[in-house]
C-alpha cells in the first residue's frame, strides 16, 4: 500500500514541477534603474524574442507572479516598496536580479541615495549581468532559473522579518 | 435517459470534465491567433493547462478585510454557473443534457452570472484597483445584457420557439445569418462584451486597474475564475454558431463553426483599442439595442404577414 | 475615419512567418562590434594601469607579479562591469578586447563573476596567496 | 535677432540691477545682481518676453571662498543670459522665489533648497524634491562638506511617506498608481483621488530613481563620468553624454573633427527613432491596443541592430569618447543605415496614417488633455509636448550645435495641442530625422574620428544645451582645473513637463490619466528629481471649483 502512496506523491510533485516550469507569470519591478534593462525586459514580450513561446507572461499585479524581476540599484525610496512587492507575492517565489547595477550597484557605487544591490533587500535566484543585458541574455537568464528548477524546487529561503520590522 | 447516462454526460462527457478541457484548448486557439495576428508565435497547446495547474499549486493569500465564505465560494459559483449553462447547449454537436422550453432565459441568466460573481468578488475584497474593477464589470453588464439577449432572440422567434434544441433544430435548414445579419454582429460582438474581450476588457485594464476585480486573487480562486471564463467562451461560441451560422449537426460542423466564429473575434480583438466604461455604455446603448429592436421589429413585421 | 487601420497588417502577418527567432535552439549572431565579456591578454601588457584608473564602475584590479617577464594577473568582476569598452580605448597596447559571443552570462551564484585573467601559474600563485597572505611583506606589488 | 542683438538687449534690460556685466563666451551674458534685485530683474526679462527660465543651477563656491551662488539661466535662441546671486555660506543664505512671475521655478528652487540649504521666501510647497523623507534635517548633498554618512536615514521614519488619505471619503477615493504598476515602466507614485471614474485630484510623488548622480560625479575622473551620465536615462543615452563631451570639449578649447560630430548627430538622430517608437509602443499599449505595441517594436528592432552595428551596444551605446567618436561608420555600415531607414519611413508613415485615421485609437486620443499655447507657456513646456501645441521649443533649430550647422532639421509643430497631435508631432519629427540622417549618410565629411583631450580639463564653466528625444537638456559643467569636475548641474526635459500631465488630469476621466502621463513621454530617471507630495493639514470641505481652484494653484 505504502508505495502506491509514494507513487502517487512522486507523480503529483512531477506534474506540479512540470506546470512550474512551462508556465511562468513575472512581474517587474524598477527600483532606481536608467529604465536601460527595464526596456530590455519589455522587448522580451515583442515579436521578435516573444517569451510567450515558453509560456512566460509579464503580469501587472505580484500576487498574479511567480517571478519577481528586479532592475536597477535598489535606492533609498524604492527598498521599502521592493520589500512590499516581494512579501505579496505568493510562495513559490523567485526573483532575477536584471542588469550590472541590480547586482552590484554598477557605475552608481557610492552614490548617496543607492543602497547598492539587490540581494541586501531579498534573496536572489538568478543575477544576469550586462548594462543592459540583451533580451536574449534576459531569457537566458530565465533558462537558467528554468535548468536550477529542474531539480525540484530550491526551498525558498523565508524572510522571517515582514516589512515592517526590516524597514525600522 | 437513466441516472447514469445522465450522470455520465453532465459529469463527463460534454458537460463537465471534457468541456473543462475543450474550454482549455479554445482558449489556447484564442491566445494562439491573437499572438499569430501581431506576428509572434505565441504559446503552446498545453499553456492554459500548465496556468492552471500551476495556479492550483500556488499558494493563495487571502486578504484580511475579504469575508472568507464569499472570497472562496464565489469562484466555485461563477464556474458552476458556467457549466450549468452548458447543459441546455448542444455541445460537440450532440443533443444538449437537458432541455425544457424557456431554457434559452435560462442559460442567459447562468452566463450572466459569472459577470456578477467576478463583480462581488471585486467588490468584496476592497483593493482600490478591484472596487473600480468591481463597477466597472457591473456597468458593462447592463450595458451588453440586454442587446445581447434580443439578438438571441430574433432567432427564437423565427423558430416560434424558446427551447435551444428546436431553435437549432429549425435553424439547421435555413441559415439565419443571411436573414438577420445585424442580429449575428450584435451577438458576437455582446459575446466579446462578456467575456471581456478587447475593445471591452476596461473591467480588466491592465495598465489602469492591474488586473481589475480579480487583482487580489491568486492560486485557486484565480484559477477557478479562469476556468468559468474559459467554458463561458465554449458556450457563447456554440449558442451563436448553433442559432445563426445553420445549427451544429455532429461534431466536425460543431468544431469548424465554432473555431471561424474564434478566428473573426481574434481578428476584431487585434484590431480594436480598448474602449473607456463610458464609450462601451454609450455605443452599446445608442447602436447595439436600436439596431437589435429594428432587427426585431423587422422579424415581428415579416412573421405577423407571412404566416 | 477608418476602423481597423491595421487589418491589412494583421492579416498579412496571419499568413506569413511569425518575426520570431527561436532564441535558444536557433543561434543569434550579434554584430561584431558587440561588447560582451571582457578578454584580457596578459603578454602585451605593459602593467601602466591606465584600464583600472579609468574603469567608471571599477570592475577590473590589475596584480603585477613580475612586470618584466609579463607576469600579470587581472581580476576581472563581471558583475560591477558595465561593458562599455573605456579600457579598450585607454590601453595603448590594445591588451583588451570584449568578446562578441560571450554575453550569456547569467549566473546563480554570485562567485562565478570573479574572473582571474594571466597564465595559468600565475593566477595560481595569486589565489594561493590570497587565501593565505605571507606573512613577510614585499613580495611584490600585490595591489588589492 | 542675432545673438549680439539679443545680448545688447538684455543688457539694456537689467542695466539698472546689474552690478557687473561680462561675456564669458560669445553666446553668454553673465550679470552679477543682490538677492533683493532678483524679483524686479526676472519681472523685466519677463514683461519683455526674452526667452524662457530655462534652469536654476546651485553653486558651492567651498569652504574658503564662504560664498554660496546661484545662478538663473534665462535662453532665448542661442544667447543665455544668466543672473548670478552670491550668499554667504554659512550664515543665512535667502532668496526670493520667482515661482509667482514664472511657474516652472517653483521646481528648481526647491531643489536649490534641499541640495545647498538655501531659503527661498515666498515658496509655497516646501517639501522633500529628491531626498528620501528619512534624510536628517540640516544635511545638504551638494555641500563641499557632504559625505555619504552624513545622510544615513533617521530612525523610525519611513523612505518615503505618503500620508494615506484613508480609502473612502465621502464618495471619492484614492487609486494609487504606486512605483511598481504595469502603466509605469519606472518607479513613480502617483495619486488620484477619484469621484467615481471622474479624477478629482491628482498627487505625485517621483525620486525613486533619484540616485545622486551631480554628487558622485564630482568624484570620478573625467573619463568616467561619460559613462556615468550616460546612465542618467537609458532611452536618450547618447544626448547626455553628447551633452556631457561637447560641455568638456568648449571648456577644453578642443576643436571636435567634422566627422565626429557628425557621426554624433547620426545616433542621435537613430537614438530618436529608437526612442519615439518605443514611445508609440508604450501609448498604444496603455491605450489598450496592444498590435500596435508589437508592431512598433518589432519594426524599432531594425533600428536597434543599426545601433549595435554602428556603436557595439544597443542601448547605452557609449559610442562618445572626450574629443570626438569611438565609432567608424565604413560603407557597409552606410548602406545598413540607408537600408534600415528606407524600410523604417515607410512603416512610420503607416503609423502616422493609423494614429490620425482609426476611430477607436482616435477615441482615446483626440481631444484629450488639450493644452493651448499660452498654458504651454505657462508650464515652461519643452520638446514634443510644447511643439504640439504651436509653442517651438527645438534646440536643434533655435541654437543649432555641432554638425546641425551642416546637416539642419526642421521644426515640426502642430497647433490642437490634445494627445493626438502629440502623437503626430512625434512621428513627423521621426519623417523628417530619416531624411536628414540619409543626407548626412550620403556625405558624411572626411577626418580623424576623434583629438586627445588632456586629463587635466583647464578652469572654467559652460552650459551645453541639447535636444533629447523629451526637450530640451541643459547641462552646466564647472571645472576648477583638476582630474575631475567642480560640478555639474543637469536640467531633464520631463521635469518642466510634469505639471501639465497633473494640471490635465484633474477632472479628466481615470482611463485617460495613463495615456496623459504617456503623452509627455515622461522620462522618470531623467529627472530623478521632482516630487510634490502634499501634506494636507488641515480638513475642511471643499466645492468641486474650489478644489480644482486649489489644485491649479497647488501645483503651480
Amino acid at each position: 500500500m505504502a508505495n502506491t502512496e509514494v507513487f502517487w506523491k512522486q507523480v503529483i510533485s512531477k506534474v506540479r514541477t512540470w506546470s512550474r516550469l512551462n508556465s511562468i507569470w513575472a512581474v517587474h519591478f524598477n527600483s532606481g534603474s536608467c529604465n536601460g534593462c527595464d526596456i530590455e525586459i519589455l522587448a522580451t514580450l515583442t515579436p521578435r524574442y516573444d517569451v510567450e513561446r515558453f509560456g512566460i507572461k509579464l503580469q501587472g499585479s505580484p500576487r498574479h507572479a511567480d517571478v519577481l524581476l528586479v532592475s536597477g540599484p535598489v535606492t533609498r525610496q524604492a527598498r521599502e516598496r521592493l520589500l512590499r512587492t516581494y512579501e505579496q507575492m505568493p510562495e513559490p517565489k523567485f526573483v532575477i536580479s536584471v542588469g550590472s547595477c541590480s547586482i552590484s550597484g554598477g557605475v552608481f557605487e557610492g552614490c548617496y541615495n543607492v543602497g547598492g544591490s539587490v540581494d541586501e533587500v531579498i534573496p536572489v535566484d538568478v543575477y544576469i549581468p550586462g548594462c543592459p543585458p540583451r533580451p536574449e541574455a534576459v531569457i537566458d537568464g530565465i533558462i537558467q532559473l528554468l535548468t536550477h528548477l529542474q531539480g525540484g524546487s530550491r526551498p525558498t529561503a523565508k524572510r522571517p522579518q515582514i516589512v515592517e520590522e526590516a524597514v525600522a | 435517459m437513466t441516472t447514469l447516462s445522465a450522470l455520465f454526460t453532465i459529469l463527463i462527457f460534454p458537460a463537465g470534465l471534457m468541456l473543462i478541457l475543450i474550454g482549455m484548448l479554445y482558449e489556447w486557439i484564442d491566445r494562439k491567433l491573437v499572438a499569430r495576428l501581431q506576428n509572434r508565435i505565441g504559446p503552446r497547446w498545453f499553456q492554459p493547462f500548465a496556468d492552471i495547474v500551476k495556479l492550483f499549486a500556488k499558494e493563495q493569500i487571502r486578504p484580511g478585510i475579504a469575508n472568507l465564505l464569499l472570497f472562496f465560494g464565489l469562484p466555485v459559483m461563477a464556474l458552476s454557473g458556467a457549466l450549468t449553462a452548458a447543459l441546455y447547449v448542444p455541445l460537440m454537436g450532440f443533443a444538449p443534457a437537458h432541455s425544457f422550453p424557456g431554457d434559452l432565459i435560462v442559460t442567459i441568466y447562468l452566463l450572466s452570472l459569472l459577470t456578477m460573481c467576478i463583480g462581488l468578488a471585486g467588490w468584496n475584497t476592497a483593493s482600490r484597483f478591484s472596487l473600480v474593477g468591481a463597477t466597472r464589470a457591473l456597468t458593462q453588464m447592463f450595458a451588453y445584457e440586454a442587446p445581447f439577449l434580443l439578438a438571441l432572440l430574433g432567432p427564437a422567434l423565427a423558430a416560434a420557439s424558446w427551447q435551444v434544441s428546436e431553435i437549432n433544430t429549425y435553424a439547421a435548414s435555413h441559415w439565419m445569418i443571411l436573414t438577420q445579419p445585424v442580429g449575428f454582429i450584435i451577438a458576437l460582438i455582446g459575446l466579446m462584451g462578456k467575456l471581456e474581450l478587447p475593445p471591452f476588457d476596461s473591467p480588466e485594464a491592465e495598465t489602469e486597474i492591474v488586473a481589475g476585480a480579480l487583482t487580489e486573487y491568486s492560486g485557486r480562486g484565480l484559477a477557478i475564475f479562469n476556468l468559468g471564463k474559459s467554458v463561458e467562451l465554449i458556450v457563447g461560441l456554440t449558442l451563436i454558431a448553433s442559432f445563426y451560422l445553420g445549427g451544429v449537426a455532429g461534431i466536425l460542423p460543431f468544431l469548424i463553426k465554432t473555431i471561424v466564429l474564434l478566428l473573426v473575434m481574434a481578428v476584431l480583438q487585434s484590431v480594436l483599442t480598448r474602449l473607456r466604461i463610458d464609450q462601451t455604455v454609450g455605443i452599446w446603448w445608442r447602436f447595439g439595442a436600436i439596431l437589435v429592436l429594428a432587427q426585431i421589429l423587422v422579424m415581428i413585421i415579416w412573421k405577423g404577414w407571412l404566416s | 475615419m477608418k476602423i481597423g487601420t491595421m487589418l491589412k497588417d494583421v492579416l498579412e502577418s496571419f499568413f506569413k512567418k511569425p518575426a520570431t527567432q527561436i532564441y535558444p535552439f536557433e543561434k543569434v549572431n550579434t554584430a561584431e562590434r558587440f561588447r560582451g565579456k571582457l578578454v584580457y591578454n596578459p603578454s602585451v601588457c605593459t602593467g601602466c594601469n591606465l584600464c583600472t584608473k579609468d574603469c567608471p564602475s571599477n570592475a577590473i584590479e590589475l596584480v603585477t607579479l613580475d612586470r618584466a617577464a609579463k607576469r600579470f594577473v587581472l581580476k576581472y568582476h563581471m558583475d560591477r562591469c558595465v561593458y562599455c569598452g573605456q579600457c579598450v580605448a585607454s590601453c595603448k597596447f590594445k591588451c583588451m578586447n570584449m568578446s562578441n559571443e560571450d554575453w550569456e552570462l547569467a549566473a546563480i551564484k554570485k562567485e562565478a563573476f570573479e574572473v582571474y585573467y594571466g597564465n595559468d601559474a600565475d593566477v595560481a600563485t595569486f589565489l594561493e596567496k590570497l587565501t593565505h597572505p605571507d606573512p613577510v611583506p614585499g613580495d611584490g606589488a600585490v595591489k588589492e | 535677432m542675432n545673438t549680439e542683438q539679443l545680448l545688447t538687449q538684455a543688457e539694456d534690460l537689467l542695466a539698472t540691477w546689474s552690478k557687473e556685466s561680462t561675456h564669458p563666451d560669445p553666446m553668454r551674458l553673465d550679470v552679477v545682481i543682490s538677492a533683493d534685485d532678483l524679483r524686479a530683474a526676472t519681472q523685466d526679462l519677463h514683461t519683455a518676453r526674452w526667452g524662457y527660465l530655462s534652469a536654476i543651477t546651485g553653486l558651492d563656491l567651498g569652504i574658503e571662498a564662504g560664498q554660496l551662488e546661484v545662478l538663473y539661466h534665462f535662453c532665448s535662441g542661442p544667447a543665455i543670459t544668466t543672473l548670478r546671486v552670491r550668499q554667504p555660506r554659512d550664515g543665512e543664505a535667502v532668496v526670493p522665489s520667482i515661482a509667482d512671475i514664472i511657474p516652472p521655478a517653483s521646481f528648481f528652487e526647491r531643489e536649490l533648497q534641499e541640495m545647498l540649504g538655501f531659503t527661498i521666501t515666498g515658496l509655497n510647497n516646501n517639501n522633500r524634491l529628491f531626498l528620501p523623507d528619512d534624510w536628517p534635517e540640516g544635511v545638504y548633498p551638494m555641500r563641499a562638506e557632504f559625505t555619504k554618512d552624513q545622510g544615513a536615514p533617521v530612525p523610525g521614519r519611513h523612505a518615503d511617506e505618503m500620508p494615506d488619505e484613508g480609502l473612502i471619503n465621502g464618495n471619492t477615493f484614492v487609486v494609487p498608481i504606486g512605483p511598481q504598476h504595469p502603466a509605469l515602466k519606472e518607479p513613480g507614485h502617483f495619486e488620484f483621488t477619484v469621484d467615481g471614474e471622474i479624477v478629482t485630484g491628482a498627487r505625485m510623488r517621483l525620486g525613486y530613481a533619484h540616485r545622486g548622480i551631480e554628487k558622485a560625479a564630482e568624484a570620478r575622473n573625467w573619463n568616467q563620468n561619460l559613462y556615468l551620465f550616460e546612465r542618467v536615462c537609458g532611452i536618450c543615452s547618447h544626448t547626455h553624454a553628447m551633452a556631457y563631451s561637447m560641455g568638456v570639449e568648449k571648456l577644453a578649447q578642443v576643436e571636435v573633427p567634422a566627422r565626429a560630430q557628425a557621426i554624433r548627430e547620426l545616433v542621435a538622430g537613430l537614438e530618436r527613432v529608437h526612442s519615439h517608437l518605443l514611445w508609440l509602443g508604450v501609448a498604444a499599449h496603455e491605450a489598450g491596443f496592444d498590435t500596435l505595441f508589437m508592431y512598433s517594436w518589432r519594426d524599432r528592432e531594425t533600428v536597434m541592430n543599426l545601433l549595435e552595428q554602428i556603436t557595439g551596444n544597443r542601448v547605452n551605446y557609449s559610442a562618445n569618447v572626450l574629443g570626438g567618436v569611438k565609432c567608424e561608420i565604413g560603407p557597409e555600415q552606410a548602406k545598413a543605415v540607408k537600408e534600415g531607414l528606407s524600410y523604417l519611413e515607410g512603416r512610420i508613415r503607416h503609423y502616422l496614417e493609423v494614429v490620425t485615421t482609426d476611430v477607436m485609437f482616435l477615441n482615446r486620443t483626440r481631444g484629450i488633455g488639450t493644452i493651448t499655447f499660452d498654458e504651454a507657456v505657462k508650464f515652461g513646456l519643452l520638446g514634443p509636448t510644447a511643439r504640439a501645441s504651436g509653442l517651438v521649443r527645438d534646440v536643434r533649430v533655435e541654437a543649432p550645435y555641432g554638425a546641425y550647422l551642416m546637416f539642419p532639421v526642421s521644426a515640426v509643430t502642430e497647433t490642437n495641442g490634445d494627445l493626438e497631435a502629440r502623437f503626430v508631432v512625434r512621428l513627423k519629427e521621426l519623417l523628417v530625422s530619416c531624411a536628414t540622417m540619409n543626407n548626412l549618410v550620403d556625405n558624411l565629411p572626411e577626418g580623424p574620428l576623434s583629438v586627445r583631450v588632456p586629463r587635466k580639463i583647464p578652469a572654467g564653466e559652460t552650459i551645453s544645451r541639447m535636444e533629447a528625444p523629451r526637450g530640451e537638456l541643459l547641462y552646466y559643467i564647472k571645472s576648477n582645473g583638476g582630474e575631475s569636475p567642480a560640478r555639474i548641474h543637469v536640467r531633464t526635459p520631463s521635469l518642466c513637463n510634469w505639471v501639465s500631465v497633473l494640471e490635465k488630469a484633474v477632472g479628466s476621466q481615470l482611463a485617460d490619466v495613463p495615456m496623459l502621463i504617456a503623452g509627455m513621454d515622461p522620462c522618470f530617471s531623467c529627472n530623478d528629481r521632482m516630487v510634490t507630495v502634499a501634506r494636507p493639514g488641515d480638513r475642511q470641505t471643499w466645492s468641486w471649483e474650489q478644489l480644482r481652484q486649489h489644485g491649479i494653484e497647488y501645483y503651480k
